[in-house]
């Protein structure tokens, strides 16, 4: 190659080498084998380098061939389309935060650690919880971490989850936890589609390491026994484990409240772009607990003091961590979310205590608003009898497939199809009022 | 420059964010017993505040944009602008969507795939493993599925002692013992200790290739044969692939399953800690073990397809493809010729840091006429004795200018210095990081005292880690600091 | 914190940037005689290089986003981020495109041309000049051509002695002589010299109001009466506009002609000088004579037009327009509730600060019982007798984390302090500005030489200007440097 | 309003108004006199204040009233699309440099005036002329202001242009000048479509101020007898502006070469997106001669030193500006176009020496495949014979209008109509060989 933008020492070859004091750059892989040595290029790319223009057009195309919808999809499913404010995009494309590592050198990166610790912070005030780390990948894999910490601390192989599990998240827990032979076992819910508790009860016994708890659930409804729950756990000394839409929480009980062990959840509702599936951030967090803090996987940031007496952030409680502790490490968990982090962190920091609320009420009204037009219109009913938040499961009273192909070919991205006739709906402040009535509009003109 | 905690900047009835409303008649019939009470402790501050805010902090950052950072293992190489425009076809897409409505994802998913095959000598490949960590995870998940449905009981997984700590934690994360492989004289595996402990308890073993030490394992062939005679399996830590990357492929070398960094090898930004992305690819019958989705292609549509023997899904949706589509643009603007450079260069990089470092009397080198790869662990031991330590010398690294080296690993090395230049740093950079550390040497053996006190030119100095993690001023957030002083919480039991 | 020169990182053979080649068999066949022969002298580098450089001088540069910037007449209010979202409508449309191929901006163009009607009070606007003193140079030669054509013999311009010198500076590009009004003892037009003044030469009265001091001109009406008695026209200078926006409008006020400054009064950022976007509005008859083109809606369609007695052309093409849809976004998102608010509180915060620093003594303040509006102009005198000038202050500022305001302008106050906090400043953050003052005007009365001393915690400590501007030392560019040292240039003359 | 989040002091205007001693807000208002205060709203907006996401919404309502072409339009006149690196694009949306003002005080703003002083210096290294100044509006005004810099330095009124003169500068050269009665002569064009010397020899006369020379000119065709032109010039002491397009110097003798006085040009071909018109950057370069720096417009930033002796960057010959020197000042020019500056900096660094001959060449190459396959397929002829760069001027066998129309029915916006058969098509890197190979088949389908 004569030059490339991104290899600036093309050049230098000749020169380095002298100073190497070999004649090729051969001579620096005289240890490879030579049965193993490659000897052509690979194939890979478009058998050129592409200019920047280039591949701006490349991805053009395969922009234009994603469908392009008129209304941000009505889908959910534990991450949903939401208004990602400028501010967001803005402070997260910061060079100094955005090619930053890990901050191992603390002088040198207070500012990325500050930010880290008010991620924490933040969070730790909206769950009410004291200790959170920043952070894990996202809600499936903090739902198996917290599941292998219960694990590490009572020892015990069997697992609660209820039936209206996030099925995606219970898919990750049965696949990290295989290794471990952790046993999962569901309780079913009720006609409010909530936990039946009187199920719970029977099923509870000394094997259990944990419960665990998502509020709200995979059909969007609200848990309303969760002290019932908690105190379940708590006479046979099973760790609880909460998972929660954090935005959620503006309006409901954090889970703090609820004095669960651990919490979970994903930060993608406060400030993430869909991203087709990722980069989230997983969130973790617990009470103040020494047995439990010990065992929590990933990076903590913590506020302490330089020699001056100045005040100052640093990673903490790193000997729990796999460079120090290896195969004795609370988890191999290395690169995380950071920078998702730092989003959620400004997210939070724009809505502030007022905005959260505000937000979860614009949700909450539009979401019921959507809901009880299909009512109205007799399109079917609402599945479950326990109210809801963001998402809910609807029961067309007719194959909603039809309806989905029909909303598809229409340039609208309909709700979730769950079986024949149901299917969940996820409406976000991203859905205006036109646009919800625009949706119930192409569907009436389905089902009639 | 100090900057207060966002909770200090706040104001009365500010929000930052203004909420769009509909003229919607509902009301909030929440039950009363899961409501809310009290609003949650959150600052209120206008946009300015926070964009002011989050700015300043960003000013006491740093990052491969403003500086050279030599942190070894990392790959800490320059992160093109071009694949900022990358997000821009994934960003607003639904994991859930019907497939059909994202095939323009799917179809650089599906040659991410191949491309990754390609590049590491595999058969398959899938990026849904959010890291590296993630996919070493997943690839000994794989191995424990693999022997169980053959009915082998394999316990152990074997480690080289220069390995990185992931290797052994994520082994342990499924289920695993390990055990340690001494390294020999030279810093590479010991191939006969390796033959006496390998029997057939062992389900395999992870190498990384080049390994810490930045040496290539030129015995891999007869690792492979090793491990493979007792129907073990060999694991290919990809942290290192930078060294190698266009000159020898793992898969050419004996490797069953092999991870890549997409955020070292190709360049996806670190972004203070992650977002990474990962890819995990297997060869022969252990692809079929492979975690789903899988994109194919198949009546030239992409369809997500399950591998026959899938030990399951490892991220809630199909991994970071906010950041694939990023190392997407990253190995298109290099194209075949430049990717094939990259261990090369870096290999170049690195070996004359060495040959203008190696006389240095504060360092010694194992080794020292081995070519390294991609990275090169000097030791400062020799300084160590005169009071001055590898931490130190990252110190005063800070005050150059310079993000510092990985330092005390790995922990075969005593006082490691842990040094990847990468080729993306150009000469005259080395040149400077070099003098740096020709300085920082030299004052080391005139004035200890003054490498002892560095960092002085950073925002804070060093900071005291007892206080930090003691369990009666240990503050992981803002909450327990105000707790505390309100008499609220106790010492951490 | 240094950063050399782009051209003293130059390396061999780098290129920031990939061009596209397409394999074309064509010869360059350009005739010899005016073929380049030496390649320009033009630094090589990699991207890397590139980004870094510049990421190193943005540190070393002060915006509001990093801190309050209290510039008198600047308007240095925040600029929300939502606007960085508007540029998408304009960004890749060229301005030569068939008109109905960019129907969308035309129609975010006309809906701009009618909001600053509403907001000037005027009745047609064109947003076609790219810059306040632009607008004031459009102003002037419509006011010109207007005269010329009722053949009138109009060779004279009237000034206030307070106005911004792109009033007089921009007059004079018309070819108008210029006459200044002096202000009375409150810091307004002197009516009684107006009167004196004014007759059958003059074309017309370049007035901003409120004024530089801050001051409402409360006695407009009668100024208007003066001057349109002798058919002469009454010209609005919109730096100030900040300080009465949704209070009083110009049109209400008896202006012919005003300009608007988008990059000030509607938030467009300042760019470190530019670009800005400005707008000239007219009133009645003058409307004729606005430059084209102007944007009409015709049978449901946006269309250009031109104004039957146009000027002609400002801008080359319609004027920054990639900066318009910024204000545009703006306005939208403060709506007419928020318009409406923001010469209420600019004045507010300007008389806040006004009450919490009248009463030190380092400064004096004309008039201080009239309100000011969006501005005040403090004068440093009395301290000035001590040594220390209002410059000394301004570069105390700078090390307080402040940048400083406008000083020694307007000329009418000896030493003057020109602060505009604007009403995007946080009260808390008035505050903290109050503080650093009030400790500068303590320090210059115990410690003058400390102050005098300053800035000591900026990239560089103060400039030699007489270097900078001596023919013999004058450097503008790399190349004179170069060819100075080559002994190639001489003393400039 | 209860809250604006860019109105941060809502809720402290009665605290605010008690420190300052007044009842109300009004109060601050009583020297507004009451039959000229507004009391009502403005109607500005949609009736209330928006989110950002219904801005969003409303800007991709306005950009999908914009025609999207599936290629880039093949159109010039003075501005031409191009490829703007991501690298450009990051600096100057980094906040130091957007949200800064002129660097007034140049302590604090060292990185800026750097940057500028290093367009400067770039510029200046292009063009090998020894000041520039930074900056100023646009090409058009850039021309206007050398022509009053002309008349302030000799006093004279006529000014002589080619007749291939960009028409859209010429409209602003006679406004801005109308005040101070320019009058602007044309000279015509041979028929290579250069500047007639013959024509020209004749009407200079000694009321002549300067003379204007365009290259390439208004058709894409470069002028070869400028020594002549200059030769002529100095005979009669004309001043000599050139007007150049900075990417064209790839190739192309700079006009430092020439000895020319005074040099213009518009940075957007340097890095800038076509932005409908504006902003772009006008360029303006002199020689070394204090008569014209002290006559030239604008800020101009110097090196110089600080009390401790380091190097540092001041604004420089602020005397002549407008804030100094009032109705004397050289300009009234104030807010210019310094990001843009900065963004033709950076583009100019991401070049380099080699980089812009390479894409000066390969602009060179397509623009004339394009000529060459128009003129193959026998759709008409090259208008003029002299060679050109990027833009020609095409004679089609056929009425321009219903061939453009046919591209703008297919998505394609061609050359911009000159008249009847004469159309000016502008070919950059932008335009791939597909893309050319594209336009000339649907122009064959018409045309045939």
């Amino acid at each position: 190659m004569e030059y490339h933008p991104w290899l600036p020492n093309l050049k230098y070859i000749n020169e380095m080498l002298k100073e190497i004091g070999v004649n090729s750059i051969d001579d620096l892989f005289k240890d490879v084998p030579e049965e193993i040595k490659l000897h052509r290029l690979l194939n890979v790319g478009y058998g050129k380098p592409l200019s920047e223009y280039e591949i701006y057009l490349r991805l053009q195309e395969l922009k234009s061939k994603n469908t392009s919808f008129k209304i941000p999809p009505f889908l959910g499913g534990g991450v949903c389309p939401h208004y990602v404010p400028e501010v967001v995009k803005f402070v997260i494309s910061r060079s100094e935060f955005y090619t930053s590592y890990t901050p191992y050198q603390p002088e040198i990166n207070q500012g990325l650690l500050q930010a880290l610790f008010e991620y924490q912070s933040l969070i730790a005030d909206l769950f009410e919880m004291e200790v959170v780390n920043s952070s894990l990948y996202d809600w499936g894999s903090a739902l198996a971490e917290a599941v292998l910490m219960s694990y590490r601390i009572n020892g015990k192989k069997k697992i609660i989850v209820p039936r209206s599990i996030n099925p995606n998240h219970k898919k990750v827990l049965e696949t990290w936890t295989s290794g471990r032979e952790i046993k999962i076992q569901e309780v079913n819910y009720d006609k409010n589609g909530e936990i039946n508790i009187e199920e719970l009860e029977k099923i509870v016994d000394d094997e259990v390491s944990a419960i665990y708890i998502q509020q709200p659930n995979y059909y969007g409804v609200f848990e309303t026994n969760i002290e019932e729950i908690t105190d379940i756990a708590r006479k046979k000394n099973i760790i609880t484990i909460m998972g929660v839409n954090p935005l959620s929480l503006g309006l409901i009980k954090p889970p703090g409240e609820y004095d669960v062990d651990i919490a979970i959840g994903d930060g993608q509702e406060l400030g993430l772009p869909l991203n087709y599936g990722g980069p989230y951030v997983g969130i973790m967090a617990t009470k103040w607990n020494y047995k439990l803090i010990r065992q929590m996987p990933g990076r903590i940031v913590g506020l302490t003091q330089d020699t001056d007496g100045n005040p100052g952030y640093t990673l903490i409680l790193q000997t729990r961590e796999q460079f120090a502790r290896r195969e004795k490490a609370t988890s191999n968990i290395t690169t995380n979310e950071a920078l998702m982090a730092i989003a959620n962190a400004v997210y939070l920091s724009l809505l502030g205590k007022n905005g959260i609320e505000n937000l979860a009420k614009e949700i909450y009204k539009r979401s019921h608003y959507a809901k009880n037009l299909m009512e109205k219109y007799d399109l079917g009913k609402i599945k479950f009898y326990g109210d809801f938040f963001e998402e809910f499961l609807f029961s067309f009273n007719k194959n909603y497939n039809e309806i989905h192909e029909r909303l598809l070919s229409k340039g609208i991205h309909g709700g979730l199809p769950i079986d024949n006739n149901n299917a969940l709906f996820c409406i976000t402040e991203v859905h205006t009022k036109s646009m919800i009535d625009n949706l119930i509009n192409e569907i009436k003109e389905e089902v009639y | 420059w100090k900057e207060p905690l966002i909770y200090e900047i706040n104001g009365k009835n500010r929000q930052g964010y203004y909420i769009p409303e509909e003229n919607i008649n509902i009301s909030i019939d929440i039950p009363e017993k899961i409501r809310r009470k009290n609003k949650p402790e959150l600052p209120e501050l206008s946009e300015l505040e926070v964009v002011r805010h989050f700015i300043r902090l960003s000013q006491m950052s740093f990052g491969v944009d403003v500086g050279m950072m030599p942190l070894g293992s990392c790959t800490m190489k320059y992160n093109p602008k071009v694949e900022e425009l990358a997000t821009e076809i994934t960003e607003n897409i639904h994991p859930l969507q019907d497939q059909n409505t994202a095939q323009g994802i799917l179809e650089m998913i599906f040659e991410m795939q191949e491309w990754l095959a390609e590049i590491t000598g595999m058969t398959e490949c899938s990026i849904q493993v959010p890291a590296g960590a993630a996919g070493e995870l997943t690839g000994v998940l794989m191995m424990e599925k693999y022997h169980r449905e053959k009915h082998r009981n394999r316990d152990t997984m074997l480690v080289a002692d220069t390995a990185h700590g992931t290797n052994p934690a994520s082994a342990s994360m499924a289920g695993f013992k390990v055990i340690y492989i001494k390294s020999n004289e030279e810093g590479l595996v010991d191939i006969d200790i390796l033959k006496e402990i390998v029997n057939d308890k062992i389900a395999g073993f992870m190498l990384t290739n080049p390994n810490t030490l930045g040496l290539f394992e030129e015995n891999v062939l007869e690792i492979s044969k090793i491990i493979h005679s007792v129907d073990s399996l060999l694991y290919y830590d990809g942290a290192n692939l930078n060294g190698i990357l266009g000159i020898a492929r793992p898969g050419d070398m004996g490797f069953d399953i092999v991870h890549v960094n997409l955020h070292k090898t190709f360049a996806v930004p670190h972004g203070g800690g992650g977002p990474g992305a990962g890819a995990i690819c297997a060869k022969g019958e252990l692809a079929k073990y492979l975690p789903y989705p899988i994109v194919k292609k198949e009546n030239n549509k992409y369809v997500f397809t399950v591998p026959e023997k899938s030990i399951g899904k490892i991220a809630t949706f199909y991994g970071n493809i906010g950041n694939v589509v990023r190392a997407y643009t990253y190995i298109l603007g290099l194209g075949p010729q430049g990717i094939s450079e990259i261990g090369k260069m870096s290999t170049l990089a690195t070996n004359y840091l060495i040959s203008k470092l190696k006389s240095e009397k504060g360092l010694s080198l194992l080794a020292p006429n081995r070519p390294r790869k991609h990275e090169v662990v000097f030791s400062a031991k020799p300084l160590a004795e005169k009071g001055v330590t590898a931490l130190d010398i990252a110190k005063a690294l800070l005050d150059r200018g310079f993000y510092a080296p990985t330092i005390y690993f790995p922990t075969t090395v005593e006082e490691a210095l842990m040094i990847e230049p990468t080729e993306t740093e150009p000469k005259e950079t080395l040149d400077k990081f070099i003098e740096a550390l020709k300085e920082i040497l030299k004052e080391s053996e005139n004035n200890p005292k003054d490498i002892q006190d560095t960092p002085k030119y950073t925002t804070v100095k060093r900071l005291d880690q007892v206080k930090a993690n003691h369990p009666s001023s240990i503050t992981p957030s803002y909450r327990v600091k105000r707790l505390r002083e309100q008499g609220k919480i106790n010492i951490l039991k």
